[in-house]
């Protein structure tokens, strides 16, 4: 705004409040601001029309939009008009102005985010040239108010409540003791193999826990796997070796073993000193199990857990000495070291399947079951949705436009 | 008190907070706020958990002379220095930073700079293509070290007629291409993972994260 | 002699890496980069924004990842400062306080950019997505005073920032999982405008999220604090970096093939016998 | 001068942790505790002065010294539930530390439930579709084409392979041998990312060495 403009548009203002205070006027037309304009030279342009003030809806009470329709010799007729300028009425003053720029020519709304909540307030639009001349439109007016429920997010909570019965669903139907089928994960066939091998060539069986302590989903899922392989070595009483990063681990994890080796029938079998701590330092403890590896060439070697980057240092090791590797682990950045090195990998999610699949707990394979509903149906809205755009209807993609903006 | 009340405090934050989401009102925006307030004090208290633990373990290995018990007297040193000096002084005085600048620093960044080198070892000796999925990994990951390498286009624009700056183009096609979608694969299943467990921790399902006792 | 190859001490590859990377670094040899497009969007982005536009950066990386991450702070920055565009520095992590401080300060002093009018830097708080989600209603709940501890009112270039609503872009330089925490929290919320620059292990999770424009640019790893330098024509140590990199990649590459030659050949022979 | 010091020691420290390339040593060992405990220091002294004083410490006095009373009170209530972590500190009172560690789990529960639906599933199905609405317009060239529909065919076999509950036979295990071929690619992208990400870090300290130590460059 240049600044002669800025400076009739303050006489301007200064003006009409002037006449408001004086008039004390409540309710008032535009009429009694003609009077203003021609103090200033200028012919007025034609008013804005069809103003209309309007709560914004789910919000929090602090907007109101005012939309008009454009003045007659906006772009048409005198063609005068440069800008839009915007007045307000609240119950404590009278009308000012509230627009800190003008608004351009072209736009016919605008949203006064400076109102408070449950107030009324009316609103004027003044059509505005370029010598300064204004024509007011007529007023109108609007309740600010709150709303408890933001109705454009209703299908987002549907989608929400939705997911979460499935989920809840889903685990009270396995706590009922209902069979749930999870896929074979092939990871899991070459356990057996693995072993086998092992007892075959008369060398132990390495598992390696990673780093994780007793709270990381990982590793509980590590550990349901281990309980399961020990079992299988105690029939075939092949020595197993844990090395542990964690005391605390390490603890729960002779407890497993052994429980593992009673429920087979051999108590006897069990070696406590077979599951031991390392150190909790990450590359010492690697260093540690190349050490075990090298000297004892396993004939398998388990990684299953949570792993960092000491995953290919130990997954290169058990590789270079002729081991089957069987490895594990939900850490998205380890998975290519373990796939490329390894012999079988369950691959995130997998990892978890496998420790529902084998420990049978209800939560575990309830959860998976829900969550496998929630692909189906994200699958089917993604089929859906492009078969549909192809035919040229558009309302799923719209739908998905809106409830994630 | 011990596992009941958690829980149900656990339960009355998690609903909150979802409800919250969906209400615009005032009310809510300002218990959204204090929410937030609150978790923000309450964290940084969460510290004392990490300090008991490491404290805990060095003092043990020490008492009982476990193997290497020596070096735990080093953690401890280590820890000393930098508390009495950023303590009294804040983390912007300069003998801390220096500490941190030559001491911290360098270790942290070399300790990782190791993975260089047992990367390019284990992709000697442990890398084969010994099955069908083992071999699409290696060679999407010897396009994309290629892609990445400027040497790469450089040696490809002088010795090929064709195809300007192939090796960066491939890398980034592929990045946008399959990368991208079975990332976005990986991420719808992740996320309704995490958006299940939230279920089960709000709801009290899932406790593991009360710890073990009753 | 095949199996001799095959078994060779790993000690000996370190070696050849060692040398793949000193010997290129005294001999200071340099290549053009290639622009990729994720970057140059970054760069476009910036380069359309007007004169005293306010971007906030957040370091969130320890040492562990400075070697990836600096660079592009550095070229950022400088490309921010130049345009007079003011920054706001930040971190989520721990060890990010101390670098992003230094890397701020660095920048500064090349561009002659002032404390307190060209940018500012908050320093740490604990807490992640709380932190980031109560800088959404006013920063100054979160950060009081700025990490030299003078109160945020009486900085002049935080006059009129309150929140979310003054700052144009985001730039996370992340080693972790923070980019994302951005994105779920911040820019779903508060439909903030996000970039980042991440360590190149993360780098191929980031592009199902450049798609559907959650992020608007992407600096990968030290080629793309490369490519940035490149963009703002002003080489430095990332592209020096990238340089060196290429011979170790060229050597990584021909250990794989030769790993796997090696490998095929004794299968046959295996097979054979 | 203490810059001439501080880079003889941190060359020191470099190679000391250098050295386990060649083997586990004393000199490895000594650097690696002593890293462990000057990063925990460090994290120390950052929670307390850019955490608990601006966080906590700053609300508690202002609560305190506020006369008369008012909301600032309530922060003392999050204050305690803070304090309550010094519980691990006594072994009979350690169950304390639940309260806490609940209350923040079942906000962070809360917080993740609507946004990680709303960012990381529906926007991320809606930037399947996209490009599709975008074919039917007739906007996209060929490849971008191709492009979109091996998008469409990776998601959806990728998502079909972490499908726990049906038989991976006929034509789902056809579906999801196609969702590996997809996910190994996108793992050799990482691979070969990681490899310029570790090298980035080896190359640095090299610099440091050379330059700040040896001055040779």
């Amino acid at each position: 705004m240049k600044p002669k403009s800025a400076c009739l548009l303050g006489l301007i203002l200064f003006f009409t409040c002037k006449i408001i205070t004086l008039a004390q006027l409540s309710e008032f037309s535009s009429e009694e601001f003609r009077a203003t304009d021609e103090i200033t030279a200028g012919k007025p342009p034609a008013p804005p029309t069809n103003i209309k003030a309007t709560d914004k809806k789910n919000d929090d009470g602090t907007h109101i939009t005012i939309s008009w329709t454009k003045s007659a010799d906006d772009g048409n007729g005198a063609n005068n008009v440069t800008s839009y300028n915007i007045l307000r009425k609240s119950p404590e003053s009278n009308f000012e102005t509230i627009t800190k720029t003008l608004i351009k020519t072209g736009k016919t709304d605008y949203t006064d985010d400076t109102v408070k909540r449950d107030k009324t307030y009316s609103y004027l639009v003044q059509a505005v040239t370029a010598s300064g001349t204004t024509s007011n439109s007529e007023v109108t007016g609007a309740e600010a108010t709150a709303s408890w429920f933001h109705t454009g997010k209703k299908w987002l909570f549907l989608s929400v409540v939705l997911f979460s019965v499935v989920v809840i669903y889903s685990i009270y139907h396995a706590r009922s003791g209902k069979n749930i089928f999870i896929r074979r994960i092939p990871g899991l066939e070459a356990v057996d193999e693995a072993i086998g091998r092992a007892t075959e060539m008369g060398r132990s069986i390495l598992y390696i826990l990673g780093l994780g302590s007793v709270s990381n989903v990982a590793t509980i899922a590590s550990m349901n796997i281990l309980s399961q392989v020990a079992r299988r070595t105690a029939d075939y009483e092949t020595a197993l070796r844990v090395p542990c990063n964690d005391p605390i681990v390490m603890n729960v994890v002779r407890e497993m073993v052994k429980t593992a080796y009673l429920e087979g029938g051999h108590p006897d079998a069990y070696q406590e000193q077979d599951i031991f701590f390392l150190t909790e330092s990450q590359f010492a403890y690697a260093a540690g199990v190349d050490g075990i590896m090298l000297r004892e060439k396993p004939a398998a070697v388990f990684l299953q857990g949570t792993f960092f980057a000491e995953s290919l240092i130990l997954a290169e090791t058990g590789n270079s000495v002729g081991a089957i590797q069987i490895a594990g682990t939900d850490k998205e950045h380890q998975l290519p070291f373990f796939i490329a090195a390894c012999d079988y990998t369950l691959i995130g999610e997998e990892l978890y399947a496998a420790s529902a699949y084998l420990s049978r707990e209800p939560m575990l394979l309830g959860s998976l079951k829900g969550q496998d509903y929630g692909k189906l149906m994200i699958f089917a809205a993604i089929v859906v949705g492009v078969i549909l755009e192809l035919i040229g209807v558009n309302w799923v993609t719209t739908f998905f436009d809106k409830v994630s903006n | 008190m011990r596992r009941q009340v958690p829980l149900a405090l656990c339960f009355v934050f998690g609903v909150v907070m979802v409800l919250i989401e969906f209400s615009p009102h005032p009310y809510s925006k300002f218990l959204y706020n204090e929410v937030i307030n609150w978790s923000l004090i309450i964290t940084p208290f969460a510290l004392v958990l990490g300090v008991a633990t490491l404290v805990q373990t060095h003092w043990i290995r020490i008492r009982r002379r476990a193997e290497y018990w020596q070096y735990s007297f080093v953690v401890f040193i280590g820890m000393i220095v930098m508390v009495t000096i950023g303590i009294p002084f804040g983390p912007s005085h300069k003998a801390f930073a220096w500490l941190f600048k030559y001491i911290q620093t360098p270790m942290d960044a070399t300790m990782f700079s190791l993975l260089a080198f047992f990367i390019a070892s284990a992709s000697y000796r442990a890398f084969r293509a010994r099955t069908l999925e083992a071999t699409l990994l290696l060679v999407a990951a010897l396009i994309v070290m290629i892609g990445n390498a400027p040497i790469g286009d450089l040696i490809w624009n002088k010795i090929m007629p064709f195809g300007e700056n192939l090796p960066s183009t491939a890398r980034q096609w592929i990045l946008e291409n399959p990368n991208l979608s079975s990332r976005r694969g990986v991420i719808l299943g992740v996320s309704l993972g995490v958006i299940s467990q939230s279920i089960r921790i709000i709801l009290g399902i899932e406790r593991s994260y009360l710890g073990g006792g009753d | 002699m095949l199996k001799q190859i095959m078994q060779i001490d790993r000690r000996i590859i370190f070696i050849l890496v060692a040398l793949a990377v000193i010997i290129p670094t005294l001999l200071k040899v340099s290549f053009p980069i290639t622009i990729s497009e994720p970057t140059r969007k970054l760069y476009d982005y910036i380069e359309d924004l007007p004169s005293g536009s306010t971007v906030l950066i957040a370091f969130d990386y320890g040492p562990s990842s400075m070697a990836e991450l600096q660079p592009m702070g550095t070229a950022f920055l400088r490309h921010c400062f130049q345009k007079k565009i003011r920054v706001i520095g930040m971190t989520l992590v721990t060890e990010g306080a101390t670098l992003g401080y230094e890397t701020m300060q660095e920048a500064a002093k090349t561009t002659g950019a002032i404390d307190g009018v060209d940018y500012v830097y908050l320093g740490f708080r604990p807490g992640t997505i709380q932190v980031m989600l109560g800088m959404g209603t006013t920063i100054n709940n979160i950060f009081e005073s700025d990490y030299k501890e003078k109160p945020l009112a009486e900085i002049p270039m935080m006059e009129g920032i309150k929140n979310y609503d003054q700052i144009d872009l985001i730039l996370d330089l992340a080693s972790s999982s923070t980019t994302e925490a951005w994105i779920t929290y911040i820019n779903t919320r508060y439909n903030q405008k996000i970039a980042a620059g991440v360590t190149g292990v993360i780098i191929s999770q980031m592009y199902p999220y450049l798609q559907t424009e959650q992020l608007i640019g992407l600096m990968s790893g030290l080629l793309g604090a490369a490519e940035y330098e490149t963009l703002i024509e002003t080489p430095a140590k990332a592209t020096k970096r990238m340089s060196v990199q290429s011979f170790v990649h060229l050597l990584v590459f021909g250990l794989v093939i030769l790993g796997n030659v090696a490998f095929f050949i004794q299968k046959r022979e295996n097979e054979n016998v | 001068m203490e810059k001439l010091i501080g880079v003889w020691i941190a060359a020191f420290l470099t190679l000391c942790i250098y050295s386990f390339l060649y083997r586990d040593n004393p000199f490895y060992r000594f650097a690696e505790h002593l890293f462990v405990g000057i990063s925990v220091g460090y994290g120390i002294v950052l929670s307390i002065h850019q955490g608990l004083i601006p966080l906590a410490w700053t609300p508690f006095w202002q609560a305190i010294t506020q006369w008369p009373p008012g909301w600032g009170l309530t922060k003392l209530i999050p204050i305690a539930i803070g304090l309550l972590f010094f519980a691990r500190l006594i072994p009979n009172y350690a169950w304390l530390i639940r309260y806490p560690i609940a209350i923040l789990m079942g906000i962070g529960s809360g917080l993740a439930i609507p946004n990680v639906m709303q960012a990381d599933i529906f926007r991320q199905v809606h930037g399947t579709l996209v490009p599709f609405s975008q074919i039917h317009a007739g906007t996209l060239s060929g490849s971008e084409i191709f492009g979109a529909i091996l998008m469409l065919i990776g998601v959806i076999s990728t998502l079909t392979y972490f499908f726990f509950s049906v038989e991976h036979r006929g034509v789902v295990g056809g579906v999801s041998k196609v969702g590996i071929i997809f996910l190994m690619i996108g793992f050799g992208s990482a691979f070969g990312n990681t490899v310029m990400g570790r090298v980035s870090l080896l190359i640095q300290r090299v610099e440091f060495l050379l330059q700040d130590w040896l001055h040779l460059i």
